[in-house]
């Protein structure tokens, strides 16, 4: 807590943040920020997988349904799931390339988005796929996994390309 | 189950942005036209109120829904804020549904709004977007429209439907938009236009999805006792029904088609569902609705539907989830005129989100209104003496409110009930 | 009025920080041992969900409530989330109520949470301060303790309201919680200690303000026919009461007392009312949860009460409002040990938000479970075999959650039902 | 939208926005901001006002009840106010000196935080004292309003001393 001259009478002038686009009405620009300090949690062994180039999905240790993105307790009978390894290879469920996006993405377009599935797993991974033309993309199309040498513990530390590249 | 009925409701005009008025505002002016239809409504006849808005981030401001409530003069009665996505403002309707139906409240208001102009679009497709999954999906697209087109080339990939009749729901709804006032995107489109319009992400295009709004909306909600009191046409809320789905597009199950009355197993024998490529929310909700209100073949029982076509393949996926048609027939269903403002059931007359603007909190309770109005068959009153969408002698409705990528999705029955 | 029954309740120990569990996990741990009290209440047997959390700021995420009844295994069911500031808690078990009482569902899992360590402390209260008026008041101070400052100067100035009475309240409550394992912070304090802590927002001091919590709650609400089904030892949920006021607290208006069939104009004849000095809006819950649950006179007829006493101002306001003591009596009342584990009507035998933590979203269930606990006559079973908390063969208990200066205040009456 | 060479087949390898706190479980620092365009919309004349060394308070055009703080709408029977000029002179109605706060505050504290009160006006005013020690602020005590030379468009441009000074 700094010290305070309280007895003076007269509030500072100040001239940081405040910029007017409009006066009638009065319209303003106002800034935000915030610092989070964000946990993976459960989740956190996807995380390091991917690191180490693996990727990870979870199994129902009760009914044995199997989940492509993982999650720590199965959506179909509740009971705790313990993790599997996935296939690095999988399948185009569907895709689309993006050419706008939510801001911050806005600088990496075009791009595009696939559903990953594997033969005997119960759901999908959403990924990007990199380096085939958005008009060669087909559901079906083969496809494998790659890693970031410099994982920044982001889903996007593992991407997917034409198997066959 | 006590009978709850709709005595009154409000719209403002959506607009892109609304710089002289704030959302208080904005709900009082909606708010004071839903009062002003119905004279012996004063303020100390409404018991409480529902609000509804989806974000504080469009906001910039926390608990705004006590703001509005307090704006209106409500205070110290009654009040909650329903947050449900895109669905917030249906959602908002079925609480205020509740709230009666309980027998704690004889008269609820109902209202919602958004401002998302405080943003450019980008940043509100951001903030659109951390309504996915922030560990999973986010950071990998962070764009809801992808998830949407996602979803849709899977659908095409099943069952062939084309950009041809996504188009098609494009055209039919902007066009109804024509002939109402408080359409912010009005237009006379040919599905060559909407082909033409700039690829957002593929196959939607700029015409294939609804834009962002300022807006309010007020749906005010009565016992049966204080109805008749009230007005003499009053429209009964006969069903309400509310589905849910994985937040996760990726987490979506393959299991059998959730039935309607009027659906055979054999209609589905291979069809893997919901899957990606279709709402298993909305059946659920349709199916609650339609139990209440004792429908057994929507496309026989329903005069019109008010929809949730965020985008156009919104509307095809809907009409399958609603059981207008089979699963998979949506696309030949717009195509052959069934949902037109002269076609076997009306869907989005009013020009549904694509064409009105889609001020999230309020989108849902819009539709109630557009929906009392055309039960009411005072549609040319409210739209300045332009009668062109006011349906012949509708008796029942549906409204239909969805949140992202089918998560919250609400489906609502509204009757005359005179 | 349908009757609602709450079945069952789960709790997790609220903590400064919980890197280990997200929130969906917390509400499933919250969840599972709610379920697992009741060994004939399998999942298919829940019909929908209600969720409970404050602030897409503190979640870093949008729709988080889809997220948690995902992960609870509850989709397609019907869900939806109830956001009403601090009093979010409350009013989601009784939005749970509303969607029994009318009839839609009959069983409902109520469950929030809120992971508050995600940013710094006075971060944390910056999100909060945005939930005052953004053009008004959050410029200007943009600080909640402040506000209640503000409030508690003028309820000492009018009423003789000392600082030695509100540490009476933190006494009492770090004291109570000594023997809940579920507290965040139970303390053995003198009057002294806390008035020696440091000051924060005069007259208010560390000792007298709750911390910031990741935690969660659920409490399984029922109808009478399942209740009785489920469990031999189910809860009646008999009033439940809400009420509102201004966001603004200068726009507190000066009216004459609201009263409680237990009391007299005369009593009030000079006050000003609500003014800043109490919460109009606790009154207003208070008065509809007794008329519901046929309470006439409070003090007699409640065995005990959990209140939101996030600040030990406002639990001494509260007792006012409920009617415990007239409105001026609350410091008298807490200093004459009324309020005390083995007093009068013991308030906040858990150990209130002051030594329990206030994970926003969670707070209000948490109470629910506390008080259904306590009506069970289970409390020494849940609490690891220490039973000192458990008050002898109480019949009706009062939970109260409570919204910024009083925004939003939900008060529900729960009573034995075997 | 930048040009894309499209037909690469690795994702760029970037250092950006990862800061890890924890590896086990993975927790990480997440930054958010947001520029907001703000309108004060119907308020807008209170904070030009201001500006020109104004309070501006409502007055109801159909009951009458008079507002310290702005509405466009009367809180008690729903009608359009109009504006109406608060007298610069009020009294503290009641008060606070704020040790802590927000953080976007904390580095002004200590402050004092009053309600102003008029006599006739049914509500407050919400606003900062200066210049008197939080020991020697009462309940009751006059105060005047000063107003910024450098307008902020804040609610802050206007603030409080003691009425004698
Ligand atoms: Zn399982
Ligand atoms: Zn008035």
């Amino acid at each position: 807590m700094a010290e305070k001259n309280i007895s003076s009478t007269k509030l500072e002038e100040v001239e940081q943040g405040c910029v007017l686009y409009n006066l009638d009405p009065i319209i303003m620009k106002y800034h935000y920020e915030v610092d989070y300090i964000h946990s993976y949690a459960q989740d956190s062994p996807f995380f390091a997988g991917l690191a180490k180039g693996e990727l990870k999905g979870s199994r129902c240790t009760k009914c044995g349904s199997t989940f492509g993105t993982p999650r720590s307790h199965c959506m179909n009978c509740g009971a705790p799931t313990e993790w599997m390894d996935l296939p690095l290879n999988g399948k185009i469920h569907t895709f689309t390339t993006c050419y706008f996006g939510g801001q911050e993405f806005l600088d990496e377009t075009p791009f595009t988005l696939i559903m990953v599935e594997w033969p005997g797993v119960d759901t999908f991974f959403l990924s990007r796929l990199v380096g085939v033309a958005p008009e060669d993309v087909q559901i079906g199309m083969e496809v494998k996994a790659r890693f970031r040498r410099l994982s920044q513990f982001k889903p996007t530390d593992v991407y997917f390309v034409k198997a066959d590249v | 189950m006590r009978p709850v009925y709709m005595v009154s409701g409000g719209i403002t005009k959506f607009s892109k942005a609304s710089p002289n008025k704030d959302f208080r505002y904005m709900v009082k002016e909606s708010f004071d036209s839903a009062m002003a239809d119905v004279p012996d409504l004063t303020l100390d006849r409404i018991d409480g109120s529902v609000a509804s808005y989806f974000s504080d981030h469009f906001t910039r401001q926390l608990m705004a829904g006590i703001m509005v409530h307090d704006y209106l003069g409500l205070t110290p009665k009654p009040s909650r804020r329903i947050e449900s996505g895109g669905a917030t403002g249906g959602m908002c309707f079925q609480s205020a549904w509740e709230a009666i139906a309980s027998g704690r409240m004889d008269v609820v208001a109902a209202f919602g709004f958004e401002t998302m102009s405080h943003v450019n679009t980008w940043k509100g497709n951001e903030f659109i977007a951390l309504a996915s999954d922030t560990n999973f999906d986010y950071p990998v697209g962070g764009f809801y429209t992808g998830y949407y087109a996602m979803m849709v080339k899977r659908h095409m990939h099943e069952f062939g439907t084309t950009v041809e009749q996504l188009a098609a729901v494009s055209v039919k709804n902007h066009k109804n938009a024509m002939h109402n006032p408080y359409a912010q995107f009005p237009a006379e489109l040919t599905i060559q236009d909407v082909l033409n319009s700039e690829m957002v992400s593929d196959p939607l295009k700029r015409l294939d999805i609804c834009v962002m709004s300022d807006g309010a909306a007020t749906a005010i909600l009565a016992s049966e006792e204080m109805a008749y009191k009230l007005t003499d046409k009053p429209i009964r809320i006969t069903g309400v029904g509310t589905g849910t789905d994985a937040m996760r597009l990726a987490d979506r199950p393959s299991r059998e088609v959730i039935l309607l009355p009027h659906e055979n197993p054999e209609d589905y024998k291979n069809l893997k569902y919901p899957g990606v490529h279709s709402f298993r929310g909305g059946r659920v909700a349709a199916k609650e609705a339609y139990k209440m209100a004792k429908i057994e073949n929507p496309l026989e029982e329903l005069d019109f539907v008010e929809l949730h076509d965020a985008f156009t393949s919104s509307e095809i996926q809907t009409y399958e989830d609603l059981g207008l048609c089979k699963y998979g027939d949506g696309g030949k269903f717009v195509e052959s005129g069934a949902a037109d403002l002269n076609g076997k059931v009306p869907v989005n007359p009013s020009g549904g989100l694509l064409a009105c603007g889609h001020p999230v909190g309020a989108t849902g309770l819009m539709q109630s209104v557009f929906a009392f109005w055309q039960l009411q068959g005072n549609v040319s009153k409210h739209f300045g003496g332009d009668g062109a969408l006011q349906l012949k002698n509708p008796k029942r409705g549906l409204i239909h409110s969805h949140a992202g990528t089918g998560t919250y999705i609400t489906v609502s029955i509204m009757e005359r009930g005179f």
